[in-house]
């Protein structure tokens, strides 16, 4: 049985991510590849999103200055990328729908300190511009 | 009905949205300088700006990709990462010119220095950044930027010898005691101001945040078909007045007051108002477009949330760049830069860094994964093609002229 | 292992011969099911070749028409491209890829899909 | 990268500098060049003039107008007052262009004395001098290229 063909760089690399409501949520930074158990050609387990994946393709550095500080963001002791299990993902089209809510991934991170430290301080933050 | 009144309306905004402080200074100085020798260059500049935008506008809408999202996907996370740091070095330059142009306009109203002004400017983009609803804000400073019209009813009651004019455009060459390098500088300068990068940016991310349909794409070929040329043309009448008044007087204008007097000589009090007020929306509109396009190159990079069309909490560090943007780019012209200048160097590397956004648009535009069946036609792909060349030569040549001419002193 | 590991790696036959570097990966959606995206995507072979200018400028595609002096530039630039059936791969290192055989019978990408 | 060098080259051309000046040629080009920025701030102030005297335009905007091209040209004085001579010959060039400078900077400020004191009626005769120094200023600019 063949499936749907797929160039990775082209198809999939760099492409939006969309939550379940729309909303922007990163970018495809990398993309994760298992060997299944039993043997077998390697298959797409995750996506990796944010600063550390980034980090990892800009090399140099930018690189490992972006990587410190992805860390750093991160509340967890792993230094490891945030990934995204590619079982939640919908479509793949001009972007990538993922069929859980933004709140829900771990790439939200840092936009959730943002927003909660910085710009919901801000008076009228919380409504729609008039 | 409502579909005729929404093209109108978005031709009249694109005609008042058209000018900034980036053709105002590159229109007079080059009229004072060499009269109407440049004025093709216009006519290059805004033809390109037409095919660019139409081509952002129609890619943002069918595909709901803006231009800076295509820019990653097409150049990969590294390349991509150095056209957006050339991008947002040039379009912050722009904001802080644009902030500098708004502060000079009230000055010339209020006769106190700009300085002070530039902060409470600073805070009011913001302040329609963080809280105006982006059609209000798109119509208010579209309609109100039109003012910029009464430069042509300037022009038309001073019944100038419009042959001379036209053959002198017709007949470019380059006027005695100035170099062929300097002319070609100051071309280059006239294309950077009439193809500013930041409007594409803002135009196709507008078409997002205006929720544009494929019904739309009337609208789109409208206010970029329509109101663009006769934006273009005012900023013309703005080279044609140079022309007229500068030009044989050896006024080598280097301050905004300059730019209203030939209306106030035509026009009177009245007409130096309407001027005035012509000048602080032009330049305020463009701010904001500025200010906006610094957050959405950098959020549609890295994939953030951006636009007005949400909560800010929404879009946490699409806000927090603009604002950052709004505040180094008023503490830039605080430091006394004058923004006129400002202003010349961010047209002249505008001019320079057009590729890295025309390009990528180009081949998304004719991609049908992206398109299906609005993939640009023949025609379109070949004026595309063409001024990709034209824009790669003027990247190349930009540099050593800019050094070779001293910036066109 | 990551996209970003494979792209750019150099692919060597068993001669010790380069065959040239990593411009794309290739995914079939026939893997095992993952989640509700459905079967999984498995890595079906490289897209290699010496040059990597516009390898993602979407010309790997027939339907990608214009504009036709980019399209002519990629391709000529490109005419090198050629495509490693996973299969082939013996083993991943830091910037290298093994492969079985030889690189001389590796068939042009738009063959081989 | 790019950004980095055109930020590089932005101070660069700025700045401007004005390094020492070896030939009488230079000197004169240098002279010549203060002379056509001068008549540029003198016929913006003429317009500026002119302006008032149909009353066709404010008295805070002329202020404005007028106090800028004041600036321009005592800008370019100091600019060229900064450039050492290089040898007896060119003292008589300067001494020939200072004799044009002092009366315009001396008109230049009255002008605009009166106009941020709301005189505008006195304008057109505090400029009457203008226009024969813009003549001559223009004059010297064009011998000296």
């Amino acid at each position: 049985m063949a499936g749907r063909v797929l160039d990775a760089g082209l198809d999939l690399f760099d492409r939006q991510l969309l939550d379940k409501d729309a909303r922007l949520a990163g970018k495809v930074d990398d993309l994760e590849f298992s060997f299944p158990e039993g043997g077998g050609p390697p298959h797409v387990t995750a996506i990796l999103a944010g600063p550390g994946a980034l980090a990892g393709r800009l090399g140099g550095r930018l690189g490992a200055w972006l990587e410190g500080l992805a860390n750093r963001l991160r509340d967890s002791q792993e230094r490891r990328p945030a990934r995204i299990p590619f079982g939640v993902v919908k479509r793949i089209g001009s972007c990538v729908d993922l069929s859980v809510a933004k709140e829900e991934l771990e790439t939200d991170r840092v936009d959730a300190w943002i927003g909660d430290h910085v710009i919901s301080r801000i008076p009228g933050a919380r409504h729609a511009p008039e | 009905m409502r579909k005729v009144f929404e093209i109108a309306l978005g031709i009249l905004t694109a005609i008042g949205g058209f000018v900034d402080i980036g053709d105002i200074v590159a229109n007079t100085e080059t009229g004072a300088r060499f009269g109407m020798s440049l004025a093709w260059v216009v006519v290059v500049g805004v033809v390109g700006i037409c095919v660019f935008a139409e081509m952002a506008g129609r890619v943002a809408t069918v595909s709901g990709r803006p231009v800076f999202d295509l820019v990653r996907e097409r150049l990969g996370a590294r390349v991509a990462l150095v056209n957006l740091l050339a991008s947002f070095f040039i379009t912050f330059l722009t904001l802080a010119a644009e902030i500098g142009g708004v502060a000079l306009a009230i000055e010339l109203a209020t006769s106190v220095n700009y300085l002070l002004w530039i902060p409470l400017v600073a805070f009011l983009v913001w302040f329609v950044v963080w809280r105006v609803k982006f059609q209000v804000m798109e119509n208010v400073f579209g309609l109100l930027g039109l003012a910029l019209i009464v430069v042509a009813v300037a022009l038309w009651r001073l019944h100038p010898d419009w042959g001379g004019l036209i053959h002198g455009a017709t007949h470019p060459a380059v006027p005695k005691g100035e170099g062929h390098p300097t002319w070609w500088y100051f071309a280059i300068a006239l294309l950077g101001a009439a193809m500013t990068p930041y409007e594409v940016f803002f135009f196709s991310s507008g078409a997002v945040e205006d929720g544009w349909t494929r019904s739309d794409l009337m609208v789109n070929r409208a206010n970029v078909y329509i109101g663009f040329p006769l934006g273009g043309l005012l900023s013309l009448t703005l080279m044609v007045m140079a022309t007229l008044f500068f030009e044989p007087r050896g006024i080598e204008p280097g301050h905004l007051s300059q730019v209203a007097l030939s209306t106030a000589l035509v026009l009177g009090k009245l007409g130096l108002a309407v001027l005035l007020v012509g000048f602080f929306a032009a330049t305020f509109g463009a701010a904001l477009e500025t200010a906006l396009s610094c957050g959405y190159t950098v959020a549609q990079y890295f994939g953030f949330q951006w636009g007005k069309f949400v909560r800010p909490t929404e879009a946490p560090r699409f806000h927090l760049v603009t604002l950052l943007s709004i505040v180094l780019g008023a503490g830039l012209v605080l430091s006394t830069l004058d923004p006129i200048k400002v202003t010349e160097y961010s047209i002249v590397l505008s001019a320079a860094a057009l590729p890295l956004t025309y390009f990528p648009i180009l081949l998304v535009a004719n991609d049908p994964d992206y398109m299906g069946d609005k993939v640009n036609s023949r025609l379109g792909n070949a004026i595309g093609s063409l001024y990709l060349a034209l824009l790669l030569v003027v990247a190349v040549v930009t540099i050593p002229l800019m050094i070779l001419t001293k910036a066109g002193s | 292992m990551r996209l970003s590991e494979l792209l750019g790696a150099e692919v060597v036959d068993e001669q010790g011969r380069g065959a040239g570097r990593v411009h794309d990966v290739r995914l079939e959606q026939d893997g095992p099911i993952i989640g509700g995206f459905g079967a999984s995507l498995r890595l079906a072979g490289l897209i290699i070749g010496w040059r990597a200018l516009g390898a993602r400028f979407g010309y790997e595609r027939a339907s990608m028409m214009g504009p036709l002096p980019v399209k002519l530039l990629v391709g000529w630039v490109h005419h090198d491209g050629r495509y490693v059936e996973w299969d082939r791969v013996r083993a991943i290192e830091p910037g290298r890829i093994l492969i079985t055989g030889s690189a001389d019978d590796l068939p042009h990408p738009s063959a081989a899909s | 990268m790019r950004s980095r060098i055109a930020a590089l080259l932005l101070v660069a051309i700025v700045c401007g500098c004005t390094g020492p000046v070896r030939s009488f040629n230079v000197y004169a080009s240098k002279g010549g060049k203060t002379a056509k920025a001068v008549v540029s701030a003198v016929e913006t102030a003429r317009l500026a003039v002119s302006a008032a005297a149909r009353d066709r335009a404010y008295g805070r905007y002329l202020g404005q107008v007028l106090a800028e091209a004041e600036r321009d040209a005592t800008a370019a004085q100091g600019t060229f007052d900064a450039i050492q001579p290089p040898d007896r010959r060119t003292d008589r060039l300067r001494e020939e262009l200072d004799g044009l400078l002092t009366p315009t900077l001396s008109s230049l400020a009255d002008l605009r004395i009166a106009a941020r004191r709301g005189d505008l009626v006195d304008l057109p005769r505090l400029a009457a001098p203008l226009a024969g120094l813009s003549k001559r200023l223009d004059d010297f600019a064009q011998a000296h290229q």
